[in-house]
């Protein structure tokens, strides 16, 4: 099994949801969170004093899969999450030993 | 509120005369009138509505999360310190017969201010009303100095200087500018609602503080960004209609001089909000929410003390030099020079205030006071801006020694800061034991 | 609002009187006073502001995120149900002619409630001017209650239970205290403002509430932190604010008692933040936000039944007492006993109503209300601490069991309690399908 | 404010002859009431809370987070460009004499607007207090426009759009409804405080701006959820306080008259709310806190032009009509017809005001206004029906055209909408370089 | 070294931190997230205009462990987040290559 | 390539974050977090209730690193994120099997 990490633009989310969805991905879990890359952040003016905010904000989606899924799951994202613009993201794939299920105690992919 | 010498020496005999003649039968005595009751019992709840919630909103919306519960503390419990000192001694110091600094011990602890008592500077109302109405200026005013000194100051020490300040600053000021025979008041200084007493003493107790507290670490090189400005645009909409009951209120009475206050207040404010807001949009390139309720801010100040002595395009004037002066103020002013007043208590209400005390000398006019002199420059009295400049040099002089005392004693004895690591970690929790999550 | 029956044995014939004579030739009718119309209109607006937004505010910052917009909610459906009502039938059992229990129907719907209609409980103010005033304490007192049942009750439950409590308890009680030939008026009992009316009746109701539902799951174990404490500042301090409309309004006309009731409830309200402050500074080790605003609220409703009736000095004392023993009574109490009154109505609510009307026995004064024989036993009449008890007592007992039988019938019937999913879940998204994210 | 006309025909002659009668000697002049101009002082500072920070926070909590700062600047800058056109020509286009569509240019920078002015529309206060009341209502109308277009317009485009609209569009209604000679006035169109010239004028702007921007991106597949309904209850709570000086204001008096709009006002907004919130609950299963809130200021809305013509129980009807057609026209009518009127500008507006001001025909009555011919249906008089209906129309057409022309001229020179980036990234950052973190 | 990351229901996370000391566990980090999965999420109303709301609120834990220490970790996880319903969540574990104490320079299972 | 979890404190981010750029590391993932440890939270009170909060707030930093930057930027966080105070935070080291830049497809270290 697998683990994807992938890194977004948050207006991407539904998109993505829905297409991992399409593609058999029963469940994916969601972090808000801040990005700091090649794509610039903003500037914030108060009462004169510019602040320069570094940090964009992004989505990191974590979705764990089946190996036989891995490289289908990552083409989706790939597709659906691309705007072409810097700034789209990363995926991130790692390796996990094992999966459970808490309700039912399934292991591994039984348990995605 | 108003200047009872220039009043009398004006419309108030006409007034007064025309009182007792048409003297309704009322039980509360001759001379009350409950139009003028009624709204100076509005008055009273409107200016309290500046303070809370609308100054601890408009200063809590611009620190960072972990500090707006206690920048929110400071102006609440400011407001209950001061009611409590004010009925003490405060009142009494302020507004009774005395000499040409301080008043009587009359009405300490309100001694004698029963169902009959009636002030002579409020002839048509319950002194009740009048004690009210003049505390809920002794509250603001020391509450606005908080904004200087923002994210750093020990709440113990607050107390303590909030409360020297209210007793040996604000209530003498009060008695000379508009007490029975004060000082400055008798010196034809005009101040209709506050320019000298309330802002231009509370900006420049705040440069004090803030320069004998100090920055705040990291400032100016780490951001400190307003966590939360929807909180800062309720509290300056607030102070905004809160000052009606400031300045209308302080013709002491439902009248003309009111309503004309009122109009210049409306007109100075917006006038004020759009010159920041386009000074800004066109030096910084946009046009924000902060600025525009600043340049609000700054115009309600700047009309404070030539509210009910100006015709509108008075105010107008008044209104536009507020707002692109202080913009200059409170930006390129502030970093020039590098102290931390971290609200603009001075940048907004001392320049502020500075401003429109100075105006008022020159746009004061008969037309609108009823005087059958001449009053500001534009009736050709130049003679009233050199009056106003006393007025305004009293006030810092004495205000800046006296606050640095109260300070110096403060520091070396409970200190005034908290600590490092108090800062950092949020005032909040450190001091009240309390977060917003 | 005032007890007419004391007014009527001392300043009010001579205030009708000279009414009378004055007889100003308005088209409104020869008793009518544009003064006091123009204050009881503001007083109007100044009550519904505590309850929307200002109480909204003070319980919704209180509760977990996840209730926020039902805790408002609940506010807001009581006053649109409460107005209603009140015009139905409420106004009419309450402040009509009946027996000394229960108004009569004459008012029903607001049946000749024209142009010339006034109410001899306030005869120089229009009719629907006085209704109004009265509707705005009418829809507070059941707001009131919600606080001790929070994030547990059904809305459809509390639907009719505020109904059903307005029209059963709340307008007999009001009937009983201040309408025409009330017993408890007529006995003499003091309640200048809704001291016994309305927070002692909404503290014990909310107290029976907290009994018969339960404690929130978890409760005293999980903490329930409140989710945003300046949302209960604002409330605190538009409470505050608009209480002034409630107290001072409560002498229905812009006079000098209005001032006195202004200045004690300022007095007072103040005394009781410090007073808490420094209680919990002292026993917890900070002065905490929530500390200040909860004391100035019990100062506040102690305040209430004696404002039109003391001295500032009364007012102090009465002030520092609510502070303190709310305090203990909302911490050490509540704790001790187990119940899960979760935004202490009957701790701040029935406490300080219970301290203040006490105090009223004891500081009621000629000196203010000018009446010609001793009022309160500072005046050396002790025998009013007693009837000050027997209104108390009156009070507790009639709603508690009035409001034991209204539970009781809905639990059997609809159920007062949301389900165990909802509770955690959050009943802004269970009962209203709305969320803060 | 009242419809000179009728009140002429009834009540006003006893009125102005009472107060000549009684003549109270004061030196504002002979005519000016102190309890009317306490009143009236304190009904313009509550009309102005309704916009600011009242509308700013009903439409700022209904947007998304990104977006907050830049709503709340909508209305916080309308406020400030408002009333400094309305100084320098509204005022004078709307309330003094000229012909039959437009006031001449006697108070053009309010020229004359001195201690001694009064207006003959207002008798019994000054002149500089009616101007501002008045300024208040020109405040809100165009800030209510901004609703339908949330969340696209460039914020210079708005500058632009608001002032040329206040000055081509809402003097010019103000005065053929309210002012002196004014057109649809004289035909005895009736509209006490506003139904026409604020709600049905700014709904129907509302619906053009809202066709002629054309729909936010994803509308309506993506959600636009509101980002924080307690920011949206503030407001509309503060939205019903206000009302009061709104409507009761429109007397112009401390009098009867303004205590019957009271009650109405009450009543209505509170039925309109239930009605709304039984209707939800009834259709979609939950009664929501946007769907309360909503129905009350659906009800005010309607309540607005009858508040001083109808008895309680008229406005009662009219409040359960205005609950659950603007129901309805906000959930159902938008969703069938598919535009994008963002806030419901004129689901809420437009109906309710047309509502509002259908059924002011049917319930007008003699009882209320004192006049000795009947005055709408109720009393016999069907005719009145007809006669609103032309006011609705009259004031649709021209709305519509003139805000037309105005929409097509800045979007072929400035332009009228935001980038798409800065639509998706929020207007708070892209046009104001601040967000809320 | 593992690390253990763990998706439960919000109201459980005091319990499973509890459990979790008792076994020995030094620290854990914990985060807000959403979940999608099996679980529904809930409809909203505003205006009459329905608003499906596919996420639901979780915390993500993640406690780096020992290898020992890993299996009775995950089970007590299990034994506490457990209610019996859809939703109850997911355990997860990785090989962790390395961990520092930043403190104190500590590296590997000195760090933890 | 390898993935560096870092759990600093929030006040340290802008310092570390320069100190990463300067040894060349182009981009990272910030996501607010909250940390149970040694070190103790705090307590709050309301209205008499006391009330412990064990968690503390922290920054958790993501930095997808190619192997030969791993040491240095483990160094680097650890010199610069360290006060020498309880609390100063973890560094955590993962193996990393793949990354792709979602804008522009590219995979691994071209990705990074
Ligand atoms: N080395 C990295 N490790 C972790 N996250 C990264 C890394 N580089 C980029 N990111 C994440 O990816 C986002 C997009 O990266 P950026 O360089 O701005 O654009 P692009 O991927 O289009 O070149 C960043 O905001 C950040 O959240
Ligand atoms: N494949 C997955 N990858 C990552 N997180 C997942 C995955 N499947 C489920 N989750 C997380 O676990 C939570 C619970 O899953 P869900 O399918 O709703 O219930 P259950 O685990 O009881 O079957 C989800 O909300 C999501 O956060
Ligand atoms: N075993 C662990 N797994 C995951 N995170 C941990 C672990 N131990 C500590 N942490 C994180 O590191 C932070 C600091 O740890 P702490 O024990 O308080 O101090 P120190 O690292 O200085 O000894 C914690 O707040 C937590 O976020």
């Amino acid at each position: 099994m697998k683990l994807v990490m992938a890194i977004i633009k948050p207006f991407k989310l539904d998109e993505v949801r829905e297409a991992l969805t399409a593609l058999g991905v029963q469940g994916l879990t969601v972090t808000e969170a801040r990005g700091f890359g090649r794509q610039k952040g903003h500037t914030e003016i108060y009462r004169g004093a510019e602040y320069a905010v570094n940090f964009v904000p992004k989505i990191k989606l974590e979705i764990a899969v089946s190996n036989d899924l891995v490289e289908r799951v990552v083409d989706t994202i790939l597709k659906t999450a691309a705007t072409g613009r810097i700034g789209d993201g990363k995926i991130f794939v790692f390796d996990m030993m094992q999966a459970v299920r808490i309700r039912t105690g399934d292991r591994n992919e039984e348990a995605l | 509120m108003i200047r009872l010498i220039l009043r009398h020496a004006a419309i108030a005999p006409l007034a007064l005369l025309a009182a007792c003649l048409s003297a309704p039968a009322w039980a509360d005595g001759p001379t009350l009138d409950r139009g003028d009751t009624a709204w100076m019992l509005t008055s009273t709840a409107l200016v309290l509505l500046m303070t809370i919630p609308g100054l601890a909103l408009f200063y809590g919306g611009m620190v960072r999360k972990m500090n707006v519960l206690a920048t929110i503390m400071q102006s609440f419990a400011v407001t209950c310190l001061v009611t409590v000192l004010w009925m003490v001694i405060g009142y009494s110091i302020a507004f009774t017969e005395g000499n040409a600094f301080f008043g009587g011990l009359s009405r300490f602890f309100l001694a004698g201010m029963g169902t009959t008592a009636v002030n002579t500077l409020a002839p048509t109302i319950p002194e009740s009303v009048y004690m009210c109405f003049q505390m809920t200026f002794a509250i603001i005013t020391p509450a606005l100095i908080a904004g200087s000194f923002a994210d750093r100051m020990k709440f113990s020490a607050l107390v303590w200087f909030m409360s020297l300040w209210l007793v040996l600053v604000y209530s003498p000021v009060a008695h000379m500018v508009w007490g029975p025979g004060g000082w400055l008041g008798s010196s034809g200084v005009l101040d209709y609602a506050g320019g000298t007493v309330v802002h231009i003493n509370a900006g420049v107790a705040g440069l004090v503080c803030a320069l004998v507290l100090g920055k705040r670490h990291g400032y100016p090189k780490v951001p400190f960004p307003p966590h939360n400005l929807v909180l800062t645009v309720i509290g300056a909409s607030l102070l905004w209609v809160g000052w009606f009951g400031f300045n209308a209120g302080s013709a002491v009475a439902a009248d003309v001089r009111a309503g004309m206050a009122m109009a210049s207040t409306q007109i100075a404010t917006a006038a004020a909000a759009l010159a920041w807001m386009f000074a800004e949009w066109l030096v910084k390139g946009k046009p924000s929410l902060l600025g525009i309720a600043s340049g609000a801010v700054a115009g309600l100040v700047a009309v404070t003390p030539a509210s009910g002595f100006v015709l509108p395009s008075g105010a107008l004037v008044i209104g536009i030099a507020a707002g692109v002066l202080c913009f200059f103020a409170s930006t390129s002013l502030k970093n020039a020079l590098g102290y931390d007043d971290s609200l603009d208590a001075f940048g907004v209400h001392a320049i502020g205030g500075i401003i429109g005390a100075l105006l008022t000398g020159v746009f004061a006019t008969m037309a609108v006071t009823g005087a059958t002199d001449p009053v500001g420059w534009i009736d050709g009295h130049a003679g009233q801006v050199i009056t106003q400049i006393k007025g305004i040099a009293v006030t810092i002089v004495y205000d800046a020694i006296v606050s640095l005392v109260i300070l110096w004693v403060i520091d070396k004895t409970l200190g005034l800061r908290v600590s490092e690591d108090i800062e950092r970690e949020g005032l909040d929790l450190g001091l009240h034991g309390e977060v917003v999550p």
